[in-house]
């Protein structure tokens, strides 16, 4: 993507070329399976708040509902991270930054949006400051509700674990 | 239960601060209406302060095209003089829509610093002398009409598809 | 205030009161590494039991609406809107006909409710309910409009691989939370 | 570094929006080696226009939505913002549903401050404060579920009355969580507020003066801590609160740890007041009678049986006099929230001002963090329970 | 015997199974993968969860590590433009390296070892401070304010914490008489363990573990809500994983140096793997495991110092402490509680 490898040790064709090898190195089936399993059961969001659904995120993973249970655990940083949770609504200013954060992250990278805000804008539908998420990023898994029950988070979560396994993920195709 | 003074008991002697400035005065409820003219929202901000009233609680401005004004007002109250954190003073202006100016209260009121600016940015009313009168809430490239201004529209729906 | 004021205490960076602490605080780790349950419900295979007038997703009662449209004008989010029936083309923007129009019944957009109940709680007839469903989750934001036929059909269902065990949670004063077996 | 530019001392610092301890705002800091110039916060990133959005709503329909930027403190809004909109229309909530407000908002307080401390303990690095806190806060959110039906956006004030009374057994069930949660703060206690790791962090940290907390008109725990006793429940009180014993938490150092301190305080003293609403609780009627009677009479057997208001259809279209104005204040957990409405006699509000605690306590950043070091911003931030969402509205 | 013979054999010779297998890369690996899992397990309990588990529902899901490692293996390697990619890449590598690098000079039993030498204490501390300034490189290479910071602060960390784990550990070779890990072991044997005979030192040793690996509460350069992921912020898929495996390998390295220094070493050995040549190193590992433990729990009590406080502690109260320690080995000798 926009940070890749140009510039560095590994330009030009020789970049290109490493990636078809290794690209077609991973599509096949015992490597494939071996990665989609390590993948799906190692979703770590970044640590991106957009907005109040965070604290229902939190709360997903505080020990009542526990996401890590899935090996899902929220990191720091997007370069270590390749999940990115849409916490609530994306105002304009918010947008700009989560596009930036999604392209720092690594490919595989998969997007969820969280909330009523983060589908269709929710209770500020019509509002001049927000942008519909899956307008600028490819939002894979749409969890409803405002703020979502932590367990319809968990079930998202199932959601995209099953998606990377049938590999129907847009995440693992780019 | 220290609820503080009445309003009544302090409606008194607010008037007596603010005389030489022409307003209005009204009480409604826990709060004493004090309505000026542009040039002495300054002058009666500082009487206010001297009376006890040591911070803002809200700035609000009002458009209101109607009337081709935008209301600006300063709800102040006390935090040090238990005698008035019962009571809100509610310092009101008006300034013409098209040139909407009024000095600002930051020296006097440090706590009014983030919502002028607001509202400066909301409704665009100028501040004059105001320390950093810049975006605040909206994006940079934020383009268009002062978003709180009535002839900002945003979408409605109605209730069929 | 107890304990908390003691804290407060300024006690100062006396070497052998922050040893105390220490202890203190890793005793109290250990103490929950070994002897304090956890409250965790492990959600796919244990569910918590809604109470009830718990405000989930709605169900809706066709026959019972007299299609009066309080819901869709209450409605914070707009998510509610009263469609035509869908034999009649009640697509985009609700074509006004000249003739009498048929009777709109209310559909849902769940990429816009926010769970508010004031649909049910206005409801002259009844027609709307809640139901306990609130852990749907989508891949397809079209998915989450129900126009009043799939409204009417009730709320999503949700799969799970092993059927999970239901439970009440109950207050305990040792333990906060825990739960009990439901049916 | 892009930021160092030739023979500057300093760096610029960009902290946020995504980073683990700038939750949902920008801070920008110019620091010198360890010890922080200038810091300047950002903030925006939130804005959801909630001002301009509720000049398009019903004054029903904005109540879901000055929920939603205190999400965490969803009950003390709607309070402050219901009280307006009866001010507004000339409508008092009868006692029962005053002293209902008033549980719900203290039940709400504890959930606001575990979560503040929750979030303190995560920018400290304590993983455990953090996970106790969301896990303590699950008894409260649980509770408020059994009464209201959501567990976080309770929308459950309404003009004139609430819209549930409370189900069976809840007294009982709620002392128990009651005892659950002061069993656990002896334990907080040790892990986390006495740790000496924490103690060595936060005190005499970011030390806020009674003179400037009065002077940047502060909010909350952050003004208490430092040593004034300005409580809206006190000073001008409302709901159920004239008739409840309760102690104005304050504290004098006004450092991160009194902050703190003070916020615990405040649960033990919410603790006290839900035990004194639950046995003191008055009976009678949730709704005023100028709207119960506009309860189709279908219904009627229904709310009395199952204690849930079916809304008049009135409610969808609450008109105020023209040219009616309604300030109203709460103690939210955060601090004072205000609002202000003006009404031109329309079903929608004309005007509505809502002014939260964050909002007044933005200040703060630049004013605290001058000359502490770079570990001590998520500190001082952490202490000031700032909920990014709820200043920008 | 044919080729696997001798390939076994090769595999058993000291030179090839110390930095190859025990308690080198594989043993390491192994305990990465234990550790780090073990580590979520148990702030999980105390934080009253679960931690990782439907990766694998009936052991608790300690493959989580295994998966986390192969999401790693397959993630985009990004090398940021403004980068200085030599170094960037190279980075993790040579940390990792060179953090694994003193195990050559760690005695597996009394008879079984790579490297035997009058001083190996000393190189194995030799060895263990390099880890620090790939650090700052790795620090500054990814051309990140955080990063950087985080490189900066572990340059002043490694400067005050190193006297005093110098100044501790020489103090068990005055008490012992000898810089050799293997007489060391030999000497706790005849008398007692170092942890009885110095506990000073020991506690001193222990602390600066901490210290020295960014164990909580000194997890400091790195520490996320100050600086994201301090030196290692732009690093991305293996090369991450490697960064943070790295500064468990450190603590793995000290903690073995501490059971032999402090805990007995391999005695007493089992007599069922007394035969074994490497046998007696299972107990090491036991006793090193056991140590590792207690540092991953502290995870879940402590916050983190600030960094001005912990290198305050390190100068203020480590050094003198370890200082003391020395005189503390000097009475001990005199005492003739150690043979020497």
């Amino acid at each position: 993507m926009v940070c890749g490898l140009s510039g560095t040790v590994l330009v030009g064709n020789l970049e290109r070329s490493a990636r078809r090898a290794a690209r077609w190195l991973v599509e096949r089936t015992p490597v494939r399976g071996i990665r989609d399993w390590g993948i799906k059961f190692s979703l770590w969001p970044v640590h991106f708040t957009t907005a109040c659904c965070g604290a229902e995120f939190a709360a997903a993973s505080a020990p009542r509902f526990d996401a890590e249970r899935f090996g899902f655990l929220p990191f720091v940083g997007p370069r270590q991270c390749n999940l990115m949770l849409i916490e609530g609504t994306l105002t304009r200013k918010m947008a700009e930054a989560a596009v930036w954060v999604y392209e720092q992250m690594p490919e595989p990278k998969f997007v969820m949006s969280m909330g009523a805000c983060a589908i269709d804008g929710g209770i500020f539908w019509n509002s001049y400051n927000i942008v519909r998420p899956k307008d600028i990023l490819p939002v894979e898994v749409f969890v409803p509700g405002c703020p979502p029950r932590p367990e319809a988070v968990a079930r998202s979560i199932i959601m995209l674990q099953k998606r990377i396994e049938r590999g129907e993920s847009v995440g693992l195709r780019v | 239960m220290a609820s503080g003074s009445e309003v009544g008991e302090v409606a008194a002697p607010i008037e007596g601060a603010l005389s030489g400035i022409s307003s209005e005065l009204s009480v409604r409820g826990e709060v004493v209406s004090i309505r000026v003219r542009p040039e002495d929202l300054r002058e009666a901000a500082e009487r206010l302060l001297r009376l006890g009233f040591d911070h803002v609680k809200a700035v609000t401005a009002i458009d209101r095209p109607g009337e081709g004004i935008i209301e600006v007002v300063y709800h102040a109250s006390s935090y040090g003089n238990p005698g008035l954190t019962g009571i809100i003073a509610e310092l009101r202006t008006s300034v013409p829509r098209d040139d909407p100016r009024v000095p600002t209260l930051t020296e006097i009121w440090p706590s009014a610093l983030y919502q002028e600016r607001e509202q400066w940015e909301m409704l665009g009313v100028i501040f004059e002398g105001h320390p950093e009168l810049e975006r605040l809430l909206l994006p940079e490239d934020f383009g268009g009409p002062p978003p709180l201004r009535k002839d900002f529209k945003i979408p409605t729906e109605g209730i069929n598809a | 205030m107890g304990g908390v004021e003691e804290v407060g205490g300024r006690g100062g960076r006396n070497p052998v009161v922050s040893l105390w602490g220490h202890l203190k605080a890793v005793g109290t780790g250990l103490k929950y590494l070994i002897a304090v349950p956890r409250m965790t419900v492990k959600y796919p295979d244990e569910v918590i039991e809604l109470p009830d007038g718990y405000r989930g997703m709605l169900i809706y009662h066709q026959d019972l609406c007299i299609s009066c449209g309080l819901c869709a004008t209450i409605c914070p989010a707009n998510a509610i809107k009263m469609y035509l029936p869908s034999g009649g083309g009640g697509g985009e923007g609700g074509g006004e006909k000249p003739e009498t129009p048929p009777k709109r019944h209310p559909g849902i957009d769940y990429a816009r409710c926010i769970f508010c109940g004031f649909c049910v709680d206005i409801c002259p007839t009844g027609a709307l309910e809640h139901s306990k469903v609130h852990d749907a989750a989508y891949e397809r934001v079209e998915d989450m409009l129900y126009r009043p036929e799939e409204f009417a059909a009730g709320p999503p269902t949700v799969e799970f691989e092993r059927p999970p065990k239901r439970l009440r949670p109950v207050m305990d004063e040792r333990r906060g939370i825990s739960y009990e077996p439901v049916g | 570094m892009s930021g160092a530019g030739s023979g500057e001392r300093t760096l610029e610092l960009l902290i946020g929006p995504q980073h683990p301890a700038s939750g949902h705002m920008r801070l920008v800091a110019e620091v010198d080696g360890d010890v922080v110039v200038r810091l300047r916060p950002d903030i925006g990133y939130v804005h959801r226009t909630v001002e301009k959005i509720a000049e398009t709503k019903t004054y029903l329909q904005t109540i879901p939505l000055i929920e939603r930027p205190p999400l965490a403190d969803t009950a003390n809004h709607n309070l402050g913002y219901v009280m307006a909109v009866e001010r507004l229309l000339g409508v008092e909530a009868p006692p029962r549903a005053q002293w209902l407000r008033t549980l719900l908002a203290e039940m709400n307080r504890i959930h606001s401050h575990l979560y503040g401390l929750g979030i303190h303990g995560i920018m400290l690095g304590s993983s455990t404060a953090f996970m106790w806190a969301f896990g303590d806060r699950e008894i409260m959110i649980e509770m408020a579920k059994r009464l209201t039906g959501a567990r976080i956006t309770y929308s459950y004030m309404i003009p004139g009355g609430v819209r549930r009374d409370l189900p069976p057994g809840f007294a009982e069930e709620m002392e128990k969580a009651l005892r659950y949660l002061e069993r656990r703060l002896p334990d907080y206690d040790r892990i986390f507020f006495s740790n000496p790791v924490t103690r060595a962090r936060l005190e005499g940290v970011g030390v806020l003066t009674r003179e400037d907390a009065i002077r940047l008109g502060v909010v909350g725990p952050n003004l208490r801590a430092s040593g004034v006793a300005y409580d809206v429940r006190r000073a001008r009180p409302y709901a159920a609160y004239p008739e409840l014993d309760f102690q104005v938490v304050t504290r004098s150092e006004g450092d991160s740890m009194a902050r703190m301190l003070v916020r615990v305080g405040e649960i033990r003293e919410s603790i006290r007041m839900i035990r004194q609403i639950l046995a003191r609780m008055p009976d009678g009627p949730i709704l005023a009678e100028r709207y119960a009677k506009m309860i189709p009479p279908k219904w009627r057997d229904y709310v009395r049986e199952t204690g849930r208001i079916k809304f008049p259809a009135i409610l969808a279209s609450l008109r105020p006099p023209k040219g009616a104005e309604a300030v109203s204040r709460v103690e939210a957990a955060r601090g004072e929230a205000v609002f202000y409405l003006v009404s031109d006699g329309g079903p929608r509000p004309y005007r509505m001002r809502m002014v939260t605690p964050s909002l007044r306590n933005v200040v703060l950043f630049s004013h605290l963090t001058r000359g502490c070091r770079v570990a001590d911003i998520p500190a001082i931030y952490g202490s000031l329970d700032y909920f990014p969402p709820e200043a920008d509205r | 015997m044919g080729a696997l013979g001798w390939i076994l054999g090769l595999l058993l010779s000291p030179w090839v199974f110390v930095p190859l297998i025990y308690p080198g890369l594989v043993s390491a690996f192994a305990v990465l993968l234990f550790i780090i899992w073990f580590e979520r397990k148990l702030a999980a309990k105390v934080q009253r969860r679960f931690g990782p588990y439907y990766v694998l529902r009936h052991l608790g899901g300690a493959t989580q590590l295994v998966a986390d490692l192969i999401r790693y293996l397959f993630a985009e390697p990004i090398i940021p433009e403004e980068a200085d990619a030599l170094a960037f890449v190279m980075g993790p590598a040579l940390l990792f390296g060179l953090t694994l690098l003193p195990v050559v000079a760690i005695p597996v039993s009394g008879t079984f070892y790579a490297i035997r030498s009058d001083v190996s204490l000393l190189i194995v501390l030799a060895l263990l401070t390099l880890g620090a300034a790939m650090t700052l490189i790795i620090g500054w290479a990814g051309n990140n304010k955080f990063s950087l910071i985080g490189g900066l602060r572990e340059g002043f960390l490694s400067m005050a914490y190193e006297i005093p784990l110098f100044v501790a550990a020489l103090s068990m070779a005055a008490a012992y008489g000898t810089l050799d890990l293997v007489d060391m072991v030999e000497v706790q044997a005849e008398t007692a363990w170092g942890v009885a005979l110095n506990p000073l030192a020991a506690f001193v040793f222990l602390v600066i573990s901490f210290l020295a690996t960014s164990r909580f509460p000194f997890e400091i350069s790195e520490a996320e809500s100050e600086l994201v992921m301090g030196p290692f912020t732009e690093y991305s898929g293996i090369m991450y994983g490697l960064t943070m495996g790295a500064s468990y390998l450190k603590y793995y390295v000290l903690c073995l140096l501490f059971s032999i220094m402090f805990l007995g070493g391999w005695e007493p050995v089992p007599p069922q793997l007394a035969a074994v040549p490497f046998g007696p190193g299972v107990v090491v590992f036991a006793k090193a495991l056991a140590l590792m433990a207690l540092g991953v729990f502290l995870r879940a009590v402590y916050p983190r110092y600030r960094v001005d406080q912990a290198i305050r502690l390190a100068w203020h109260y480590l050094l003198p402490l370890s200082v003391a320690s020395v005189f503390v080995s000097m009475g001990a000798a005199w005492l003739g509680l150690t043979g020497a």
